[in-house]
């Protein structure tokens, strides 16, 4: 048994309710307690800002596609090169840094839970063994099914049950967490070089639309009873004028769960353009916004970008070949047989690109424009935005008006006529900040239940202690403070142990991988069906047998089961 | 006993639809594989136990003895190389990275005699590529260039290309052209629908002129490009700016002729102009069947595909610098553990040479032309036949590896383990 | 100031020194904790070299660094340097130069790979021969050698002067194969002959004052210019019409065989 | 001549025995235009030596139609590689094709693979 106090904690805890009060946490044997015995191991916060320990609900961390950002970029691990020093493996990378580079920068920002944003299941195995090297978070794996044919297919039939059960298969199969559409029907073009424009266009040979596959697949989502919602990446990214569509897909959601969102759209700046072209770009927020206003059934995430250098990586396989065709600078391309499709080029956001003025701005608009918190989660779809070591940059632009003028100045002239953000003059909370980056996370994702994204006892003891106090600090002019504090943890608990002290890794660490199993009645189930094995042996080119990812390839593996209403 | 669809752990193609007879603890017969994997199944020829060079010939000593040697041979080098690593699974490689960072040394794969050309390019310009299966349902053209895939991939053609029917292609023989490009006629060239037949060393010359008039700037391009007629280029050109989907296949006839990793530029850029045309996706033809999975471990451990260099406790990597020829031949390493390779065999005899004059031990089931200059050799099994693990296809998908039987090896990454927690005083004590 | 670090007898003489804290501006502050890395082992200074110091400077550019022995195995010396000298009487290693900004090194020996990579200033001269990618860049990278100059009076080897994008390359004699593909900008001037010059350059001027064999389809004749001091006539090419280029080639001889 | 080397099936099959002699026999073949046979003036069969710089290796010649005249094709292996040069221009990456050699007749026995090994300072095992 091994015991920890963390005492005079000044908690923010938005799913328990508690929104600043000194208090102490127990744990024991990785779990929060009501209390432990004397014995306990003792850390004292100080008064200092304590959270549950940050979740990422969509990141690009781990997978081929990462990787080859990884591979295609010696330049790129030229920055964040670190020795080998006690327990830490030496790290290189600025965007796209190796796994471990990840997992110590997300360990010292306080971050515990992390779910990587796209994972074709033919190559899930490569994106667990990267999981297996990110030691200091628990990981989840959105699966994608945009191009997928079998549920293509179904969707064509009008079958959602067997969709759903082509879901359900294929999710436990390569253990993966939730149903991710990038651009969807857009893949299966993107096999042929082209593309879908809008949610109603028809995917060649399958006969099915965008708005189809979406709509089956958040029906068939909520028939699997899956803890998380639809994961949406809708088409059209970075297109100008491509808002409307962004509005089209969100109508297409029903409310159907009480407990969360029934579809999550996911770096939805990229998808909230006005104008028709990139001269005329500009910001569309407010009608987005005002859609996620009135539709609680929506969750979106930010998907901010910051300016810099960074490295775009997606599934979504057409935008980045007209990206490429933008900037002529290395391109790469991974079509996946039956599934889906991504792509990989490098970029720089420029503070003298109106473009790019504009897309920095969209960004923080959306989090200021969505009156709840918990319907626009922070993010930067790292690294398509910004690595995510920028996010204490994010932090502090939501929080301080003054700080977002400072910045505005630097801009691009002829951005400010394009954007509302100069005229918004509400500033978060550290209660905002703390659903935005943990609670509303671990809501959305459907993982409350198993203890993630609060403190109170039954909750796993992922815990972060900032070196900041609430009571001392003015976020709206100390904003440099608050980046500093949200940059490095005083202490990150991991699973009940001290895994950081002041951004120093104190434990080699070892990941779980978290992920979802629906049970469906056997005639629903595709392992069985002999019309399923038959198309794929032959047009896959692995064996069935050969598919799933084995329990070899998960560390600690936490399996969320469900009760299918098939 | 019959194992069914078991994984082939030959070439990078990793047919995985192998039925392995197995009677009494051994391979009695192999189903589905082409002439090198069945081989591979059916070779009988592996070391018995751990070997020690002496002053006169060889003596088996005991697994701990050699592991406790190693340990103390990689901790008192200077400059250790640690090379091969592309015959064995994901485990071992992981392992061995990670002993390449606690030893400082430089870790090295037998890319750099393979693809690693391949890589450099991409590392210029990027990579469009795909899963083999997009090629086999789709592609209407496929190209190879500077390979010989009956030779060296024997079912290539039959499972992804010339022979493999797929849906959007219901008759792939009739419905796919194929262009085959190289210096020389081979069983490859026979079946090309075009074959353009080059001088050596022409490949970059004619891959420009064909992005070239694939961009309508043909008129610049001389009547004769390195013994290719511009009749001929204009010809390929058009067939691969109308196919539905063009795939284009490359190998050694790239990435070892003058120029290296220009040739393959020209090529990942010749189908980047493609793609503005029509879909086109390039595969580099990988030989060893987990040569690519090396270069995807070493790169998500230290942000570098192969050569990576830890002599700092940091990764540099800067191939022609930090590859295993060039710090053999210039002499620098003191100390060489080879793993699941044959740079004896493989290596020009310069690079071999260095060592005769440095301890080598050598991890490998079987005796090779290295075992000659290994002071140690530690036996272990063979991944995909007695060790299971992940292998990672020439396409980028990971499959996991058979084991099919069990001789009683050790596998690779356990021994590699073993070594490190000698080092770091875990283990043992 | 004068630094003279005479290389002395080492066990192993082929382990490579990686030696970037061998800049000028380093020994003003004296030779106590300046360190080497051989191979895997960081050494003090005065363990690989017998350091002699002879006056004082104020500042950078008051500081002579000169080397002597066998320093074919030092590596990145010169790195990052702004100010000040630094002469190599003999061979030196790798990576020599390495994003130099300002200051002179002058190398009356050869240099091994990557002499001046990523050079952005100040000069470099090379009395022997410069091996495979003088004046280049580091993989992956956009941008090559961007300013200084940087002149090899014997040859150098292959993939010479690669994407350079700014500054002036000169070698006296021959080139290998390839040099300034990728090029985007500066000036080559190559006195000897060479192969396959300038694959895929987008822009800068190459001149090959020998004969360029091997010569890529895919340039456009533009016609000749004079090339002065001599009065040569030179080929003028533009190109590379594969990649969009804008680059320009002259050449004395040419011809599309190797 | 030209000296290029490439994987071929029986070099494939007896890649994880290399002690064996159908190994030693593949790798030692050099595959030549009928052409350049003549102008040797020798035949299907017999040896040569080639060489480069100071390095040189006896080879079984094969006549191959399909070699192009003024070049040889021979299996990727120690034999080949006994020659071939460990310049890698900066890549990594020797020249295991293109190489200029010198091609000569010759009367000596072609060495097996641990003859080699041993020429460079190996022990046959």
């Amino acid at each position: 048994m091994t015991e920890l106090l963390v005492k005079n904690a000044f908690v923010i805890d938005p799913l328990n309710g508690i929104r600043g009060e000194v208090m102490d946490i127990a744990v024991r044997d990785g779990w929060i307690v009501e209390s432990v015995g004397d014995g306990a191991e003792v850390i004292d916060a100080a008064g200092c800002l304590t959270l549950p320990g940050g979740i990422d609900s969509h990141t690009h961390i781990c997978g081929t596609k990462v990787n080859f950002g990884r591979y295609m970029m010696p330049e790129d691990m030229r920055a964040g090169r670190t020795q080998r020093r006690g327990v830490m493996h030496s790290t290189s990378g600025y965007s796209v840094p190796t796994t471990y580079g990840n997992s110590y920068r997300y360990c010292a920002m306080g971050y515990t839970s992390v779910l990587e944003g796209a994972m074709a299941p033919l190559e899930a195995r490569h994106t667990h063994e990267e999981f297996a090297a990110t030691p200091l978070q628990d990981t989840m794996a959105n699966t994608l099914f945009d191009g997928n044919w079998p549920v293509m297919e179904a969707v064509r039939d009008g079958d959602v049950k067997r969709a759903a059960a082509i879901v359900a298969w294929t999710l436990a199969a390569v253990k993966g967490f939730a149903i991710k559409l990038t651009n969807p029907g857009g893949s299966e073009c993107w096999g042929w070089g082209k593309n879908v424009h809008c949610i109603r266009e028809m995917v060649p040979y399958f006969g099915v639309s965008p708005a189809e596959i979406i709509q089956t697949l958040i029906r068939a989502n909520e028939m699997l009873r899956l803890p998380h919602s639809v994961h949406l990446h809708c088409n059209n990214l970075g297109v100008p004028g491509n808002y409307t569509c962004t509005i089209g897909s969100m109508d297409l959601a029903p409310d159907l769960n009480p407990d969360r969102q029934s579809l999550y759209l996911t770096h939805v700046q990229f998808h909230a353009y006005g104008g028709t072209s990139w001269k005329d770009i500009c910001s569309k927020a407010e009608p987005v916004a005002y859609t996620v206003n009135r539709k609680p059934q929506i969750t979106i995430d930010m998907g901010q970008m910051m300016f810099g250098k960074t490295t775009t990586m997606t599934a979504d396989g057409p935008m980045e070949f007209n990206l490429y065709r933008l900037h002529h600078n290395k391109w790469s391309n991974h079509d996946v047989e039956l599934e889906t499709t991504s792509g990989i080029i490098p970029v720089y956001y420029s503070r003298t690109s109106v473009v790019n003025c504009v897309m920095w701005a969209i960004g923080l608009e959306l989090a200021l424009l969505v009156k709840n918190p918990w319907q626009c989660l922070l993010a930067t779809d790292n690294p398509n935005g910004g690595p995510f070591i920028k996010y204490p940059e994010i932090i502090a632009l939501l929080m301080s008006r003054r700080y977002r003028e400072e910045e505005l100045k630097t801009l691009a002239p002829g951005t400010h006529s394009r954007i509302t953000l100069p005229s918004l003059d509400r500033e978060l909370d550290w209660h905002d900040i703390a659903v935005m980056t943990r609670a509303g996370q671990a809501r959305a994702l459907g993982i409350r239940s198993i203890g993630k994204g609060h403190l109170a006892p039954g909750a796993e003891a992922d815990i972060a202690i900032y070196p900041i106090r609430v009571d001392k600090t003015d976020p709206s002019r100390q904003y440099r403070e608050v980046i500093q504090a949200f940059q490095k943890t005083a202490w990150t608990v991991k699973r009940g142990r001290p895994v950081a002290r002041d951004g120093e890794i104190l434990v080699p660490g070892v990941n779980k991988t978290i992920w979802a199993r629906a049970k469906v009645r056997e005639e629903l189930d595709m392992g069985r069906d002999p019309e399923f094995a038959r198309n794929f042996d032959r047009y896959y080119t692995v064996r069935m047998s050969n598919y799933p990812v084995q329990d070899v390839y998960l560390q600690r593996s936490l399996c969320m089961e469900s009760e299918a209403q098939l | 006993m019959i194992v069914r669809d078991v994984i082939c752990p030959f070439c990078a193609c990793l047919c995985d639809d192998l039925d392995v007879h197995v009677e009494d603890g051994r391979v009695t017969g192999v189903d589905n594989a082409c002439d090198l994997g069945s081989h591979k199944f059916m070779t009988d020829h592996r070391m018995k136990g751990p070997v020690r060079r002496t002053a006169s010939g060889w003596e088996e000593i005991p697994l701990e003895e050699a592991i406790r040697e190693t340990a103390e041979l990689l901790e008192a080098a200077e400059r250790p190389l640690l090379y091969g690593w592309s015959g064995t699974c994901g485990e071992a490689q992981s392992a061995g990275v990670h002993l390449a960072e606690l030893v400082g040394g430089v870790i090295d794969a037998t890319t750099s005699v393979c693809h690693g050309p391949s890589i450099l390019a991409i590392q210029e310009v990027g990579h469009p590529g795909c899963t083999l299966g997009q090629v086999k349902n789709r592609a209407d053209v496929v190209v190879y260039w500077g390979c010989n895939p009956q030779h060296a991939h024997p079912r290539h053609l039959s499972r992804y290309t010339t022979y493999a029917d797929g849906f959007f292609v219901r008759n792939a023989f009739k419905e796919r052209k194929v262009i085959v490009a190289d210096i020389r006629g081979t069983d490859s060239t026979n079946l090309a629908d075009e074959f353009i037949r080059l001088q050596p060393g022409g490949d970059y010359a004619v891959l420009g002129a064909l992005r070239a008039i694939v961009r309508g700037k043909g008129d610049v391009v001389p009547p004769e490009v390195a013994g290719v007629s511009r009749e001929q280029l204009y010809r390929i050109a058009d067939l691969c700016k109308t196919a539905k989907y063009g795939a284009f296949f490359f190998g050694m006839g790239l990435t070892q002729t003058a120029g290296k990793y220009k040739n393959i530029r020209n090529a990942i850029e010749l189908v980047d102009e493609l793609s503005r045309h029509t879909k086109w996706t390039l595969t580099p033809m990988r030989g060893h069947f987990n040569v690519y999975g090396f270069n995807e471990v070493c790169t998500w451990m230290t942000g570098y595909p192969y050569a990576v260099d830890f002599a700092r406790g940091m990764a540099f990597y800067n191939p022609g610098e930090t590859t295993a020829v060039d710090i053999l031949a210039r002499k620098e390493c003191d100390m060489c553990l080879v793993v699941a390779s044959d740079p004896a065999a493989h290596f020009p005899a310069e690079a071999v040479e260095h060592l005769a004059s440095i301890p080598v031990v050598q991890l490998d089931p079987f005796p090779n032309l290295t075992t000659a200059f290994a002071r140690i050799q530690i036996p272990v099994a063979v991944s995909g036949i007695d060790a299971d693990g992940t292998a990672y296809r020439m396409d980028g998908v990971p499959l996991r590896l058979h084991r099919v039987l069990d001789r009683g090896y050790p596998d690779d990454a356990g021994i590699l383990l073993e070594i490190t927690r000698r080092i770091t005083g875990g283990g043992s004590r | 100031m004068r630094v003279i670090l005479t290389a002395g007898p080492r066990k192993n003489p082929f382990i490579p020194v990686e030696a970037e804290t061998i800049v000028p501006a380093r020994f003003l502050q004296g030779v106590d904790g300046i360190t080497v890395a051989a191979g895997n082992r960081i050494l003090p200074l005065t363990d690989v070299f017998l350091v002699e110091v002879e006056g004082t400077a104020a500042d950078p550019s008051g500081v002579e660094v000169v080397l002597r022995g066998d320093n074919s195995r030092l590596k990145r010396i010169g790195e990052y340097m702004e100010a000040g000298k630094i002469r190599v009487e003999g061979n030196i290693g790798m990576h020599c130069g390495n994003f130099m900004k300002g200051g002179e090194i002058e190398i009356l020996g050869g240099a091994d790979g990557w002499l001046g990579r990523e050079m952005r200033g100040g000069r470099i001269l090379c009395h022997g021969n410069a091996s495979h990618y003088c004046g280049s860049g580091y993989r992956g990278e956009k941008h090559g050698m961007r300013g200084g100059y940087l002149e090899v009076r014997g040859n150098a080897g292959d993939f010479a002067a690669e994407y350079l994008a700014g500054g002036e390359v000169v070698i006296r004699g021959d080139c290998g194969d390839m040099p300034g593909v990728e090029m985007k900008g500066g000036t080559l001037t190559i006195h000897g002959s060479c192969t396959r010059p300038c694959g895929n350059m987008t822009g800068g001027t190459c001149t090959v004052l020998g004969s360029a064999r091997g010569m890529l389809p895919t340039f456009r004749r533009t016609g000749t210019v004079v090339h002065e001091p001599g009065g040569v006539i030179l080929t003028r090419f533009e190109g590379d019409v594969a990649n969009r280029g804008k680059g320009t080639l002259l050449a004395r001889e040419w011809q599309y065989t190797l | 001549m030209i000296l290029n080397t490439g994987r071929t099936i029986p070099q494939g099959n007896s890649v994880e025995y290399k002690p064996s002699p159908e190994y030693g026999a593949e790798t030692s073949r050099a595959f030549l235009a009928p052409l350049d046979l003549m102008d040797l003036g020798i035949e299907d069969g017999d040896r040569i030596r080639i060489s480069c710089g100071d390095r040189s290796v006896v080879l079984t010649v094969s006549a191959g139609d399909h070699v192009p005249p003024g070049t040889l094709f021979v299996p990727y292996g120690a034999h080949a590689n006994h020659v071939v040069p460990a310049a890698t221009h900066g890549t990594g990456m020797p020249d295991f094709k293109g190489i200029s050699v010198d091609v000569e007749p010759a009367t000596d026995p072609v060495r097996s693979v641990w003859d080699l090994m041993e020429d460079l300072g190996g022990r046959r095992y």
